[in-house]
């Protein structure tokens, strides 16, 4: 079956206000030309998932006002710092922040994977992290006595969200060992995906290629948007663009310097 | 940091100490963003190659999984990984660890990343070695703000980790998990046992003598500045360049 | 870190008596050759795991009195019908018997994968499956009321025991698409692998050969045995030999005529 | 079986009655050694190409799952497959099949394959079809000797899934989740109301008229014997041989 193929704005449009939506971290593959086009959309109340953490495309979004809640185990610049974004949005009590433990997110969507409303995982207990969670329950192993341990509650995004090197005409995207976004497009009611190149064959023909790929099933629509990762960078591909990020990080200290840059940015995408 | 005797450098010191607390270990993971860590734990590796993995997130050449984000918590939980590092904006006596926030973590006056898997990871890697450079009564508290991971827990909790050792830029502590608590082990050449419990804010025990830190021996030196000081340009270029004066490999 | 090169019989002499064993099914990666040496040892009192379901592999280690209890979906022989020791002796009452059902357990494997006493699995409740299995239990789900769910114990099989057209000197084996067999080595204390060919370079360093490939981590020792899966076949590689898969089939329904064939087989192998 | 009428295949009329309950499903699962399901659900997706996706265990061209063995069932517990097809070697009244044994379990008459993944997908899987064709008072039993998935659950246990119909080589019953009982849909060709109740061992409803099985028609005809023979001989070569007199290609 042909995959629905669309271009960034199509993808973007399928994202509605309120909508939960998975995203991977600045070291996967991020779609952050798809993540510009739904910030031009100026969508509502999304809920972000960070699988495990965020970066970039969260702050970004959250800058944009595009943001209700973010549910992840950190959100974080790497070697460029503090988000700005998420850092000024938080002092504000602007959005609802579920602070999670990076096993717990991955145990939330493994949840949604095999059709179980929760999953265990063990640790976490006695932490606040634990305590402030109101959606998560500590229950008893069945299986020993007095033996407390956490029941993470099922995380099924409506969308996973990311970008990778290749798809197929099929809709089958391959990510190679970056398995945490198969979870994402197992837990997901959908995925939407951009891919730096929309191949002809079926990637799932060659079994070495296959073992990397997410089969179409999943996919709800690709769009093939080359450098769609840009500013950050794709292992395996190319890098971050350095100077980029940093003038980012610079203009974004402040909400004029942000608005000023997604502007900015928004016109070169235009040319 | 500087050089601090001999023409030996203070991150020297710390990446042999930690290194070892991790002799003979069969897999240390190091998480991202910890160069010092991860040149222990490669120092590590180079003393016993044929029984010590690394594995290095963020790394090309020092990580092996295939599983996607999960399998190295998975691996911890399976009792496969001996050791992790875990740092924090606020570490407290009881070894308490917080990466969220100061003040109520509601409306904080600062927010940090947030916890990670240090939650988790805390709870099943045996020897978490907990790593600080800044040493002082605003970082070391007597109560952390916010627990992202708690030092000790409750008997009926499963926990087959826990903290081993903090380290920090002046010195050794040891953690009691019986007793829930730090005690002094050894005080970095040119730091005092005086300013160390000036410059922390939680109380610990301290034996009547408490050694200095052991400097490197010439072999381990070697072993620095030669192949750890390579593997680690890898993943830390700037640390490599700043501390061995090498640039990564093209 | 290189890994443990051993001969079969090397590998074999690992498995002690008592031994749980993860197996896979007859269309997956087989270590016959290396089920051929376990018989040769005499082992006894094994605990047979399918993942999720048993062949060959299982009735000649069971026509050999090497089991103990056989924990399973399914024991079969796919087209050449049902597996003649194995129903001889669940007849004559011979082995302990643990019916299960497939996602019951990869549930099971994945607790153990997760380092978590449990998995909660949907469906199964009210079958003579789950009635028999005192080592499961239906518990509540606690994010909702009234909403029985089963909770699989984990399994933790001694070692994963397979086959794979490729190892490298370090340990890592590639298994494409066959990601049962990396369940299992995750979920067990070791694996013994047997494999077409071990080569020399490194198979994580290909980003996509590597998408499929076990981390050395989890391997224990590893064996070149080429054409090791024979007489069963490997996808992709060469397929099963029908003649003498249907010559074990006949000689296997009497006890006689098996340890006729298991004899001259290791007549051949010795050759 | 053999030509029943007008030169159609006995299967061929099974494959069109199948097909026509899986019209316009977004994803339809098939098991191994199911041949005449597997060619129904290849003719559903001949007839809705765009929309209907089959993927059959043990097929190399109609599998496409990439997470190993627990993906299939992954899927299921997803909403994400619309119909599967399960056997039994004994099926009762009230749709509970049978894949384990005949007699006491503990020490059997006779012992079947097992259960394989029947006590799940028969709860996650909306439509489930299942099809025997021994049509006698030995397969379609009273009350099967062992449950490997209950036709009906309480009603609080958690059951998007169940039996949707069954097919034998006699004839149709439809399955009515609420009453927990067959009843008889329609009878195939050369077949009749009275031998269908002499051969079932369990009660079930029956309407006063009981249509005839519909033979397919010329399109349909066309259909299975052009694409889907292809397709299907690609993983039952045999089955393709005998009915359809092709061989599967290189």
């Amino acid at each position: 079956m042909d995959a629905i193929r669309l271009d960034l704005d199509g993808l973007a449009a399928r994202v509605s206000d309120g909508a939960k939506i998975a995203l991977p971290p600045d070291y996967s593959y991020c779609a952050m030309a798809l993540v510009r086009a739904i910030i031009a959309r100026n969508v509502r109340d999304l809920h972000l998932v960070g699988v495990p953490a965020l970066g970039f495309q969260a702050d970004q979004l959250i800058g944009a006002g595009c943001v209700g809640t973010v549910e992840t185990a950190a959100v974080t610049l790497g070697e460029f710092g503090l988000a700005p974004r998420f850092s000024a949005s938080i002092k504000a009590a602007g959005i609802r922040m579920l602070d999670a433990t990076c096993p717990a997110i991955h145990a939330g969507l493994q949840a949604s994977e095999k059709g179980v409303p929760f999953m265990p995982l063990r640790g976490v207990i006695g932490s606040d992290v634990e305590k402030r969670r109101d959606d998560w329950v500590i229950g008893q192993n069945p299986f020993a006595e007095n033996d407390p341990i956490l029941m993470v509650k099922a995380i099924q995004p409506d969308f996973a969200v990311f970008h990778a090197p290749l798809a197929d005409r099929f809709g089958n995207v391959w990510v190679g060992v970056r398995r945490e976004l198969m979870l994402m497009a197992h837990a997901a009611k959908s995925s939407l995906v951009t891919v730096e190149k929309i191949v002809d064959g079926n990637l799932l023909d060659d079994p070495v290629r296959a073992a990397g790929t997410i089969p179409g099933l999943y996919v709800g629509a690709i769009a093939e948007a080359e450098q769609g990762a840009w500013p950050l960078g794709i292992p395996g591909g190319y890098d971050a663009d350095q100077d980029e990020l940093a003038r980012y990080v610079d203009m974004a200290r402040t909400e004029d310097g942000f608005a000023a840059y997604m502007a900015g940015t928004k016109a070169v995408a235009a040319e | 940091m500087t050089t601090v005797s001999d023409g030996v450098r203070a991150e020297e010191i710390l990446i042999a100490s930690i290194a070892d607390m991790l002799d003979g270990l069969s897999h240390i993971a190091v998480g991202a963003s910890s160069p010092v860590p991860g040149a222990a734990a490669m120092l590590a590796r180079a003393r016993h190659p044929d029984r010590t993995r690394v594995s290095v997130l963020g790394s090309e050449d020092n990580n092996f999984f295939t599983d996607g984000g999960k399998e190295l918590f998975d691996c911890a939980g399976q009792g496969r990984i001996d050791a992790f590092f875990l740092g924090g904006a606020q570490i407290d006596g009881q070894a308490n660890i917080n990466l969220v926030s100061v003040g109520d973590p509601d409306k904080p006056k600062v927010r940090f990343p947030g916890s990670f898997g240090s939650s988790y990871m805390y709870f099943t890697v045996p020897r978490v070695i907990l790593f600080r450079l800044e040493h002082t009564p605003r970082t070391l508290v007597e109560k952390v703000d916010f627990i992202s991971a708690p030092g000790t827990s409750e008997p009926n909790i499963y926990r087959p980790g826990g903290p081993y050792a903090l380290i920090t830029d002046r010195c050794l502590f040891h953690f009691d998990r019986e007793k829930g608590r730090f005690s002094l082990a050894s005080v970095h050449p040119g730091h005092t046992v005086e300013e160390i419990r000036e410059q922390t804010g939680f109380d610990y025990d301290e034996p009547a003598d408490v050694p200095e830190t052991r400097l490197p021996d010439t072999k381990t030196l070697e072993t620095i500045r030669g192949p750890v000081a390579a593997q680690i340009a890898e993943i830390y270029p700037g640390f490599a360049a700043e501390v061995f004066g090498i640039e990564k490999a093209a």
